[in-house]
């Protein structure tokens, strides 16, 4: 079993994400330039999109980290049903990537938002979040300036027919409000899966909530989740009869 | 030579916080006659040789693959003969 | 009602840091026919009521206070009469 | 003597200054709400704007801000001789202000950028640097992706010309090189004053360089200056044959 952590010009969540990985899950884990073109990514079990200014958000978030050498690897090793999970800037290389369907726009309200935040779970079916509770609400940290989801109504819907919506903002008892919405986003969306469950995306840093020093330890059975998976699927392999 | 500029506006009813903003702010300093802002995007490009057809091709195709997201953008472009 | 479209374009000379990023990500995209590529802000304005001489003299002095900063920018307008 | 910390939407430093003035300083201060129109800034000694993504940086960085209510009693403030002190996008407020000349604009490399940085002081003759020693190299973090100082060559001249430069990023043996420049600013400028000395804005957060766990005491001086410069100006106020 290995994750992996993409570096782009401009992450600064990826040593966050490689630490949590490392020191806390005891997982292991390999950090991965965007300009390796080669790149197969052959042997990663898990790749990991983390949080930062990619390219410095130039033209749109995640615009031009999308079209980085590495990514045609990320895209394929997806598309083949390795497991992907984009934090935050990571989210939104994903949804211009096509991976995710929507887009991250601009916050509802003024500025870049940096605070905790109430977050239900709404989808436990999925690699990502299968050792939560399905309403159990999170305390996660949240950071950016661009992470109101939009998609236009029809995907809005298959969203919801298809399980896809896993985390929305709430607030402290669980309630999806307008109130608790930081960011404007659709249905309070906080993170998505494609149809496959395989590929996820959330604004919320659950890297940044897994240490008791860090005032939550909500973000780790997500973590944790991946890694019951991954262990999961080794096991098949070696004993294909199970 | 082509100069080709590329308008790329936020679709209706994608919220334009940043357009919204402009626009309070410009009543907030008097401007009471603003009924509406959007900010969108004024991309110049020069490009090298090719007809007008091929350029407005390499236009269209870069325009849907990197400049614009369909989800949230339209985008429409004018494309001018230049000297060199 | 008025409808304006102020074209804010960095200046010759000052870095577009922006834009040579996107034209060197439309080389790396196989679009190897653009020299030079730059970003600017289109800002689109409803106006209500006045003259056209009237809505000019506004945009201008918007433009000077709010929408560009003559240090490192240059704009442009063009203002259409638009039927309600 | 007392300090103010203006708080605009989106400020996220307020706090660092408002906890160094305070709990490090031990000076009096206090937080100014943004849309305080009819606040004169009475009582007031040093006004301070920090960083933070203010109104979400829209339009240009500072843009919106520089017309916040309260930013008529600063500008009042400033040119009365009150010292105001802009620390990254607080010094981007000051320059779309007029109050200090040229422009910041986006970093010349890719990304935003979040480290620690050698700035070199290059002129102590003000209420802010007097406690440095010339040419004496400080170890400050930046953080910010608008930190590229532009101006046409006539302003560069004249700030040369009336040591208005006060910081000049250089690599560790304080050489100004193209190197040791983190975001291509013009002559490697960090920060500046105005010609009559009591308003200066630099890029790098010197708040953030007050404590031994944060790896830099650096700031420190610079809050000193300004303290000791006002405490010399109470003193000719109460006793003002000397």
């Amino acid at each position: 079993m290995k994750f992996g952590v993409v570096q782009f010009p401009g992450s600064n969540c990826d040593y966050d994400c490689y630490y949590a990985i490392k020191n806390i899950l005891k997982a292991p884990v390999e950090m991965i330039w965007h300009k390796e073109k080669e790149h197969n990514l052959k042997g990663y079990d898990c790749i990991v999109l983390p949080g930062g200014f990619s390219y410095g958000d130039y033209l749109r978030v995640g615009a031009i980290a999308r079209y980085s050498p590495i990514m045609t690897a990320v895209i394929d090793f997806a598309l083949k049903g390795g497991l992907v999970l984009g934090i935050c800037n990571g989210f939104q290389v994903l949804t211009e990537a096509k991976l995710l369907p929507g887009a991250l726009i601009r916050n509802e309200c003024l500025h870049f938002i940096c605070r905790q935040q109430t977050i239900r779970v709404e989808n436990i079916d999925t690699p990502f979040t299968k050792l939560y509770q399905k309403g159990q609400v999170l305390k996660i940290p949240i950071a950016h300036g661009e992470g109101c989801y939009y998609a236009d109504e029809e995907t809005i819907s298959e969203l919801e027919n298809h399980h896809q919506i896993l985390f929305r903002y709430c607030d402290a008892r669980g309630e999806i409000t307008r109130e608790a919405n930081p960011n404007g986003s659709l249905s309070n969306i906080a993170g998505i899966c494609n149809r496959e469950r395989n590929i996820v995306g959330l604004m919320p840093h659950p890297e940044r909530a897994m240490e008791e020093c860090l005032a939550s330890l909500d973000g780790r059975l997500l973590f944790e989740s991946i890694v019951i998976q991954l262990k999961q699927r080794q096991r098949r392999k070696f004993c294909p009869e199970t | 030579m082509w100069l080709v500029k590329i308008k790329v506006r936020l679709k209706k009813g994608v919220l334009d916080a940043q357009g919204k903003t402009t626009q309070q702010a410009l009543l907030a300093l008097g401007f009471h006659q603003v009924k509406e802002g959007r900010i969108g995007k004024l991309i110049e490009l020069k490009l090298d040789g090719g007809s007008r057809e091929e350029v407005e091709k390499e236009v269209r195709d870069m325009s849907q693959k990197l400049l614009a997201n369909p989800v949230i953008e339209d985008f429409d472009y004018e494309i001018e003969a230049r000297e060199e």
